[in-house]
């Protein structure tokens, strides 16, 4: 029996374990749930699951072993930006199809890659807005693990910011190595830097392993939420379920999804996923929404385009629109993004959030930032006959060989 | 009555064979002694008998009781003390704690530093708190010799112990012997290279050569002379 | 300091090494000339071996000098490998040979040469110095265990293998810790012959306990204790020397 | 003990089948249609030549560690250093193609707002330079570390864990967008080489053959190191330093001297490395990845330098082969190789070869160890 | 949806003439706009309904159930309902359709200064106290005539400065006189901390002269004392720091110090530890919740056990065979580290679980301004505790002299009677044990995931090395001194920065002392 198959590329071993792997499972369940529903193309589907063990040379040969040996149709995988940066010329070289699932720093659009996860604009931006204007934040601290999402955030929010009047001297920025797990100094720091008169707020970047420890310390060290809100990026219901969330209500973070977004569909995922994992306390987080949205997106264009050649399905995602998991429905528009609301949800005691903002309507990805220089005269469409992931709209040339179409 | 019998011994280092069909008795209150020229097997013997190198062939029994499938800290515990050549003091342990590693076959109660240790080597008391590894070449051999005599051995074996000792301490040391072995409830094995020293001491003489055991016999039946003949180069 | 300014070629002055408080040396003078033997004895723990670590840069003394070949050089400012250099060889009081090396390459590494590091790069074994480890080999009686491991040696190969190695070496001073030591008393008096004919042309201190061999030596013969020197002369002198025969030699 | 020769049988061996991976990887690959039961598929071709960059690596860590007895945690940081020089110019190769059209700039300068290249980036458009590079950053680094460190008479584990801290060190720093040097997602999506893309066939058979050159070249160059004088004093210096000195070795010279050779040699493989793997980041320089290449050498037989080629190439692919076929179990079978490694072959796969009665070996031993202790 | 939206606009527009009509006050609370709510949370405060305290802290929890147009409700803790306007049990049923009043910081800062008003008059001191505090912090004028009223009837000194200064934070914000200004400045200055600081730094431009040169005058003061507590506050994070790393390392100078065992699996027995803690705890919330506040107490012993075990079968089956190969200990504990890995993220799963924090642990202590966590206070007692016992172990009994003995010359301790084995067992056993117990505290600080070990093996590896091989006390004062120097270089030189010269200045450290910081003396060294 010919089968279809769908590559699955998360670490479940190293570092990232901690959150590819939930990934690599939701995949799972959505590849066994389509097959009960016939499959595509009156195909079954066929997961194909590697462990690029979060080592980023890995990662790419794992691509290519999938893309190459595997040949699948299409592939799930990677968190971090390097993991991506790594697959990259894998996939355009092969000419696969990638869904990466995870917000992001931006600056990028491949033919080849259709980021499901949040553009900077689609979380960062919307956060400090918020905090700006509900809780009257004039100081800002953001405090990022020192690698590229949170510096390319950061950059973007501080100029963010000074458009908006905010001096410098109200700006303080920190980094933090990967993994930092002694947080005493950069908490009361915090607090001394809170302490000027002004509302004051810390907008984190901190990523991964690090978070832990870093909220433990925040709430040993009495920083309440009422005083000095912390709002984060890259914390979500899988991270709080490590976490003793008592003293930590009230901080916030801003996604496009959350656990406790109150519709049919949501209801319906989180009783399908605590089914699929046989565990009723398993939560769900916006990345595994961004992959059940990238799925579903494929399966439709798939279906659209009639076949599973990679040209014809990258062609045909573009403008497909599936549900999303918040009460919408998400697009993928020509620059391989997707529209997305944004939520801002305070921590509550049970490890969930509760939504306290969410955007009118849904907004689209500026891949492209329009506050940094290099990247604010750039668009990406795909769709011919422009198929630029990088066009310069100001020399109305594409840039850069092997993203323009070839 | 003996207290040691070895009865045909093979021992090797990977295909090289050390001991061949060795047999050797050591009575209590008798000092046995092992001569040989060098290289010839005398101390892969004593270790076969403290059990630090395991033997291919043969036995070894103890008072009667086969001592060969032990582990050495068994046959310690049994009363086989053993002062290696080379003295191989514990470096980082004081003076004290190295005599003290000799407690550990003994019952509680029994646990302390025979005080004719310090007799017999002096410098020993005065320098207690000093680590074994920072003693002189000599200092260290008395060590090791107090060491062993700490867990009250029934059989001592000494693999040269006069190596590097200065002549007084040595006439010391053979003092000791004596009495050990006046005392009667010891039996001595005593590699020597020194034949004088080994013919006054000795009353059982074994000569090794090549792995073998080529002369065994009361001390009365082997002339000084003889000795010499045999382990001259 | 080009210029010789002592006929001596060691010279120990007031030499004192302190460990923690303790003196294992304490104001020890000596001189060695050239092509001559000297025998040291003394009690264990007389500062003997410590005597020998402070001549080849392995102690730094606390105080005093050394200097060697008339002055030249003084030991106490250079490493061990520069001090082999100069012409001081060593056997040490327990046998250490190169374990995991055969015995024939002991005695290769140990042969004098330019022992830079790019000088060993580009070079390997001639006939010439075949022939000058094979001579060696046969002095100490180990030219069947040549293709033996040197650490399954016995003990007293051992002791063998490092006097070839301190013969091939070629020093001007050999420094030579308990040579009989785990040495048949033929293969003792063996040993002293070979001293007495190196030092024919080179300088020697021996250490040793054993008197029979001091005596077959038949050289001025120095006592230390407590770190300095109790008494020198012949043999005979010393060991009718009433502390010496208290401390040392016993009754 | 080492067998004296300059090429034995176990080097003719070993130099036969790189010859032979030679001609047969690229030419099964290129000449033969896909269809074709032998044909080598692309895939593999890359992944191949990244194993010979890794097995060149555990070569250098053999070197000083199986030789010299320095055991080096940070030998990751000279394969990273020679990537990164190559890397470089891999990246000024792009030129104006980059995403944000700089003819000048990489990508993440453009990025970074910088105006112009920083100095340390100027040359790296010269390949001779780049090259040039590829030894001498990596051979400095260890010359300026071993000066101190051997003169000091840093040895065991003292300087294997300095040199574990000094890769941390180059890590945490090459994390840091301020070195210009990518920050953490280090340099990537390089385009060609002489003008070749490096994702054609022909170039990936080219990289292939060169890495088994290097690897081959490097055996050579190691072998004739263990087997001159320089070789013996060198076991003389793992196994008695202190009495090496005595016989009037300058020992630090020799170690200074193995240990910048080993580093060179680890610097080109990871310039082999990184064009064939198509990035380059900070990632290389984690510890966990030096002592990764130490583990290689140990299961392919410490001091045998054949043996560190084949654990360098055997290890990994296990790892490529485990982390595909048994995804979540992976880490026992490869966890569990390391302990039967240890246990029963202790000279590694190369004690297997080298006797086939390590299985008596380990029952002697088991018995030695059950009864007396040794 | 859009249609209850526009309804509940219409509803707030409606009740922004104020009216304090209880209704009206309910219908600003059901309100989705933060605003409204905000002003509601106002108006129920001073609306003198004896229900007003209850329920507003019954929003914080979710308790306070509203609607528009419907009379408001509030669960007690209880359970049972509440009229908010009546104060009364309400009728069952009678919450159908309402909804909990909508919370965000803002509401719970408004909140907090509500009850705080409300509660200046409690019986409770302590209670006083609080509320004192949460209107210095509110700084509303509105609650002045409240506070006042509290302030002639205060008795409790404490409480009474407090409410003083509350008062003056209060008259530093209306347009009181100069003087009242200029002597509210000097109560507020008394607190000398942050709080003080962040009301004298935020007067406003227009303020007085006197005021605002007092002001800065006392901000001046107050600076000073707080840059001085910052040294010693980063000494107190140092020595902090210090402790971790020297209970994450006391375990590995064990089994490598002292045996010298290239154990690459000793972060694992640290996980093994923390997992432990975790398993104390969810069974004892299973079976025993009334021991939760004990359950460190219980997790200490056995993860000593746990990993300990783990530790002696180890010896047992792989390590006992690798003694003299000293190397090869490395690539067999390598590869029973990535299996232990492996087997927790089987067993637990790959993500973090959740080790809570006692009470007792939780929070901080203040100490003449110096904030000293309880938990970290706790991890240095428990490093020391830990290591002297180890210490005493080690030097005091007969384990001890003859691990050491063993681990000098293994086959000269048997010869003397010594059971090497056991010793070795017993010895790796106790340096696992003694890291599962680290894992503990570890728990309380740090990610209680498979990955736990890895981030703290190379760390300890360092404080080991650099303390010097095979001296526990090299261990603790390298501890210290690594964590001490990098929290004086963090405030200046950054996390990352810091760390990287922190490696460096241990690297040339090594140059100075090639042994470490106690290193090893005498001639048996390298002899
Ligand atoms: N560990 C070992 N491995 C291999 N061969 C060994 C080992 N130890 C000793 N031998 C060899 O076994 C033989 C007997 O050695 P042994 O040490 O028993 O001699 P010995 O009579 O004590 O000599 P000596 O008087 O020199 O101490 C010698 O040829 C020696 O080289
Ligand atoms: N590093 C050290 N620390 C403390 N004491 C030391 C150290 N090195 C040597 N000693 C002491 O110095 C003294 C001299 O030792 P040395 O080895 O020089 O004696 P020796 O004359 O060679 O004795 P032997 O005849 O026994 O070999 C001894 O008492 C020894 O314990
Ligand atoms: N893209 C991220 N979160 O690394
Ligand atoms: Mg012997
Ligand atoms: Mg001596």
């Amino acid at each position: 029996e010919e089968t279809i198959k769908i590559g699955i590329l998360h670490s479940l071993s190293g570092t990232m374990a901690i959150s590819e792997t939930t990934l690599k499972d939701v995949m799972l369940m959505l590849i066994e749930e389509q097959n009960k529903k016939g499959g595509v193309l009156g195909k079954k589907l066929q997961p194909v699951v590697v462990d690029p063990a979060s080592n980023w040379p890995l990662f790419a040969e794992k691509a290519r072993e999938l893309l190459t040996k595997e040949k699948v149709a299409a592939t799930f995988g990677c968190w971090t930006s390097v993991s991506r940066k790594s697959v990259l010329p894998v996939f355009e070289e092969a000419n696969g199809i990638l869904f990466y699932p995870v917000q992001y720093e931006g600056e990028e659009s491949s033919k080849n890659v259709f980021y499901t996860g949040a553009a900077p604009n689609q979380q960062a931006i919307p956060a400090v807005d918020y905090l700006m204007n509900e809780e009257g934040v004039q100081r800002w601290v953001l405090a990022g693990t020192d690698y590229v999402y949170p510096r390319t955030t950061n950059k973007i929010l501080e100029a963010y910011l000074k458009s908006k009047g905010v001096a410098q001297e109200d700006i303080l920025i920190n980094y933090t190595p990967f993994g930092h797990s002694d947080w005493q100094t950069i908490v009361s720091e915090i607090k001394k830097f809170g302490s000027s008169g002004k509302k004051t707020a810390v907008v984190s970047t901190i990523n991964g392993d690090a978070n832990v420890p870093f909220y433990k310390e925040l709430g040993n060290q009495g920083v309440k939420a009422t005083d000095i809100p912390v709002v984060a990026f890259s914390v979500g219901e899988e991270e709080l379920a490590g976490l003793d969330t008592k003293p930590l209500v009230g901080h916030l973070a801003a996604w496009n999804y959350f656990m406790s977004v109150d519709n049919e569909a949501n209801k319906a995922f989180i009783e399908k996923w605590q089914a699929f994992i046989k565990n009723d306390k398993r939560v769900t987080n916006d990345p595994m929404e961004a992959h059940y949205i990238g799925f579903n997106m494929w399966v439709k264009a798939v279906e659209k385009a009639g076949t599973t050649e990679p040209d014809a399905v990258i062609d045909a995602l573009i403008g497909v629109s599936v549900p999303n998991l918040t009460g919408g429905y998400s697009t993928m528009m020509p620059n391989h993004h997707i529209t997305k609301p944004v939520l801002i949800g305070e921590i509550k005691e049970d490890g969930q959030f509760d939504t306290v903002f969410e955007t009118p309507g849904l907004l689209v990805a500026n891949e492209w930032s329009p506050y940094l220089e290099g990247s604010k005269d750039l668009i990406a469409d795909w769709r011919k006959p422009l198929s630029c992931g990088n066009f310069n709209v100001k020399t109305g040339k594409c840039g850069g060989g092997a993203k323009a179409s070839q | 009555m003996s207290a040691l019998t070895v009865s045909d011994l093979d021992l090797y280092y990977g295909a090289a064979q050390a001991l061949k069909k060795v047999s050797l008795t050591a009575a209590l209150g008798k000092v046995t002694c092992v001569l040989g020229r060098n290289g010839v097997g005398k101390t892969s013997l004593m270790r076969a008998v403290a059990g630090v190198r395991p033997i291919k062939a043969g036995s070894i029994t103890l008072n009667g009781e086969a001592i060969d499938r032990l582990a050495p800290h068994e046959r310690a515990r049994r009363g086989v003390a053993f002062v290696p050549q080379g003295r191989e003091i514990f470096p980082l342990l004081t003076v004290k704690e190295n005599l003290e590693t000799g407690f550990a076959p003994l019952k509680r109660k029994d646990r302390t530093v025979p005080s004719e240790i310090f007799d017999l080597f002096p410098v020993l008391k005065s320098m207690l708190g000093r680590r074994g590894g920072d003693l002189s070449g000599g200092q260290q051999q008395q060590l090791a010799i107090g060491r062993a005599l700490t867990t009250r051995p029934k059989l001592l074996i000494l693999d040269e112990p006069t190596e590097g000792i200065q002549p007084s301490i040595i006439k010391d040391i053979g003092r000791a012997i004596n009495l050990l072995r006046s005392r009667g409830d010891m039996a001595i094995l005593l590699v020597e290279q020194y034949v004088e020293f080994a013919h006054e001491l000795a009353d059982e003489i074994a000569v090794m050569e090549r792995g073998e055991i080529v002369l065994h016999g009361p001390k009365s039946e082997i002339s000084e002379e003889e000795l010499r003949r045999r382990v001259a180069v | 300091m080009d210029q010789k300014i002592s006929p001596e070629l060691l010279y120990l002055n007031d030499v004192s090494v302190v460990f923690d408080g303790f003196r294992a040396l304490n104001s020890l003078s000596l001189t060695i000339g050239e092509k001559e033997m000297r025998a040291i004895i003394g009690p264990n723990g007389a500062g003997k071996t410590t005597m020998m670590d402070v001549i080849t840069g392995k102690t730094r003394p606390t105080v005093g000098t050394a200097l060697f070949d008339g002055g030249v050089h003084d030991l106490t400012k250079l490493d061990e490998a520069t001090i082999a250099g100069l012409g001081i060889g060593r056997k040490f009081q327990t046998p250490t040979v190169i374990e995991n090396h055969d015995v024939e390459t002991n005695v290769e590494l140990a042969l004098k040469a330019d022992k830079g590091p790019f000088a060993k790069l580009f070079s390997r074994r001639t006939p010439q110095v075949q022939e000058r480890i094979d001579e060696i080999l046969e002095r100490v009686r180990l030219k069947n265990a040549r293709h033996r491991r040197a650490g399954d040696l016995s003990h007293g190969q051992k002791q063998w293998l490092e006097i070839g190695m301190l013969l091939a070496q070629e020093p001007k001073l050999l420094l030579v810790d308990e040579p009989a030591a785990g040495m048949t008393d033929a293969e003792t008096a063996d040993t002293a012959v070979l001293l007495r004919e190196i030092a024919e042309t080179r300088s020697v201190v021996v250490v040793e306990h054993d008197m029979i061999f001091v005596r077959d030596l038949g050289v001025k013969v120095t006592v230390l204790h407590e770190g300095s020197v109790l008494a020198e002369g012949s043999l005979d002198h010393v060991s009718s020397n009433e502390r010496v025969i208290e401390v040392y030699l016993g009754r | 003990m080492t067998s004296t020769r300059l090429i034995d049988f176990k080097g003719y061996v070993f130099l036969a089948v790189l010859v032979a991976a030679v001609v047969i990887v690229p030419g099964l690959n290129l000449l033969l249609p896909a269809d074709n039961p032998f044909h080598i598929p692309n895939y593999l071709v890359p992944l191949l030549g990244k194993y010979l960059t890794y097995a060149l690596l555990a070569l250098a860590v053999d070197l000083v560690w199986g030789y010299c007895g320095i055991l080096s945690l940070g030998h990751g940081a000279f394969f990273a250093l020679g990537g990164y020089a190559i890397g470089m110019h891999l990246m000024r190769e792009i030129g104006p193609r980059g995403v944000y059209a700089n003819p000048e700039l990489p990508d993440f300068m453009v990025f970074l707002n910088l105006k112009e290249l920083p100095v340390w980036w100027w040359g790296f458009d010269f390949f001779p330079y780049a090259a040039l590079m590829v030894l001498l950053v990596p051979g400095a680094l260890a010359f300026v570390f071993g000066w101190f460190a051997f003169r000091s008479r840093v040895t065991g584990v003292y300087l294997s864990i300095i040199t574990q801290a000094l890769t941390f060190a180059l890590l945490l720093a090459f994390f840091r967008n301020d070195m210009i040097m990518g920050g953490n997602n280090g340099l990537t999506d390089f385009k060609d080489i002489f003008g070749i893309p490096l994702q054609t066939q022909g170039m990936r058979a080219s990289l292939f053959a060169l890495s088994a050159l290097a690897l081959g070249l490097g055996y050579l160059l190691c072998r004739y190191i263990v087997t001159s004088n320089f070789g013996k004093v060198l076991v003389a210096v793992r196994d008695q330093e202190s009495r090496t000195r005595f016989l009037g070795y300058k020992v630090e010279n020799y170690k200074l001297v193995v240990w910048v050779i080993s580093a060179m040699m680890a610097g080109v493989a990871g310039a082999l490395y990184v064009p064939q793997v198509g990035i380059i980041n900070p990632g290389e320089f984690s510890p966990a990845n030096s002592i990764e290449a130490v583990i290689w050498v140990a299961v392919g037989g410490r001091g045998t330098l054949v043996g560190a080629a084949l654990g360098a190439v055997l290890v990994n692919f296990a790892k490529t082969w485990l982390t595909g076929a048994f995804p979540e179990l992976w880490l026992f079978a490869l966890g569990g190789l390391f302990v039967v490694v240890t246990l029963f072959l202790p000279k590694g796969i190369m004690g297997l070869i080298g006797s086939m009665d390590s299985v008596k070996a380990w029952t002697a031993r088991r018995r030695a160890v059950a009864k007396p202790a040794e | 949806m859009t249609l209850l939206r526009i309804l509940l606009c219409l509803v707030a527009l409606a009740g922004v003439a104020r009216a304090a009509e209880p209704q009206a006050i309910f219908d600003r609370l059901a309100s989705t706009k933060y605003d409204d709510i905000e002003a509601g949370v106002g108006d129920l405060a001073t609306s003198g309904l004896p229900a007003a305290a209850d329920a507003l802290s019954a929003a914080l929890d979710g308790r306070l159930l509203v609607a528009p147009g419907k009379p408001a409700l509030f669960k007690t803790p209880m359970g049972t309902t509440i009229d908010v306007a009546t104060n009364a049990p309400a009728a069952a049923g009678a919450d159908a359709g309402l909804k909990p009043v909508r919370v965000n910081n803002r509401i719970r800062r408004a909140v907090a200064t509500a009850i705080g008003t409300l509660t200046l008059m409690s019986p409770d001191a302590s209670a006083r106290l609080r509320a004192a505090e949460s209107v210095f912090r509110g700084r509303d004028p509105e609650t002045l005539p409240a506070l006042d009223k509290a302030l002639a009837a205060e008795k409790d000194e404490r409480v009474l400065a407090a409410m003083r200064r509350a008062k003056a934070a209060i008259t530093l914000t209306t347009d009181a006189p100069e003087a009242d200004k200029v002597a509210a400045v000097a109560l507020v200055a008394e607190r000398g901390d942050q709080d003080g600081l962040v009301l004298l730094r935020g007067l406003s431009e227009t303020a007085p002269e006197a005021v605002k040169s007092a002001a800065a005058s006392a901000i001046q003061a107050i600076e000073t004392r707080q840059a001085m507590l910052a040294r010693v506050q980063d000494v107190a994070y140092g020595v902090s720091l210090g402790s971790v790393l020297l209970l994450a390392a006391v375990g590995l100078a064990i089994t490598f110090g002292v045996m010298g065992v290239i154990n690459m699996a000793h972060g694992e027995m640290v996980m093994l530890g923390a997992y432990t803690t975790y398993l104390v705890q969810d069974l004892l919330r299973t079976f025993a919740p009334g021991l939760m506040e004990g359950s460190l107490a219980i997790a200490v012993p056995a993860a000593f056990l746990v990993a300990g075990a783990v530790g002696v079968a180890i010896e047992r089956l792989v390590i006992r065979h690798l003694y003299g190969r000293p190397l090869e200990t490395l690539l067999a504990t390598f590869g029973i580290s990535l299996m232990l890995q492996q087997a927790v993220r089987s067993i637990f799963g790959p993500s973090n679980r959740e080790v809570s924090t006692p009470d007792w642990l939780s929070g901080s202590l203040d100490l003449f301004g110096l904030t000293l966590t309880w938990n970290r206070v706790a991890i240095v007692l428990f490093a020391l505790a830990v290591f002297f016992a180890l210490q005493l172990v080690l030097k005091k009994t007969t384990l001890g002299l003859q691990v050491r003995a063993v681990t000098q010359n293994r086959r000269m301790a048997s010869s003397m009677g010594i059971r090497t084995d056991r010793i070795d067992a017993l010895t790796f056993g106790l340096g696992s044990g003694v890291a599962g117990m680290a894992g503990v505290a570890l728990s309380q600080i740090d990610n209680v995931s498979p990955n736990l070990g890895q981030g703290y093996i190379i760390d300890s590896f360092m404080v080991v090395v650099f303390g010097g091989v095979g001296n526990l006390w090299g261990t603790l004062v390298g501890a210290l001194t690594i964590g001490v120097a990098n929290k004086l270089l963090e405030p200046f030189a950054g996390a990352v920065l810091g760390k990287i010269i922190l490696l460096v200045l241990i690297i040339l450290f090594i140059q100075k002392r090639p042994r470490g910081l106690f290193a090893l003396k005498g001639r048996f060294v390298d002899a």
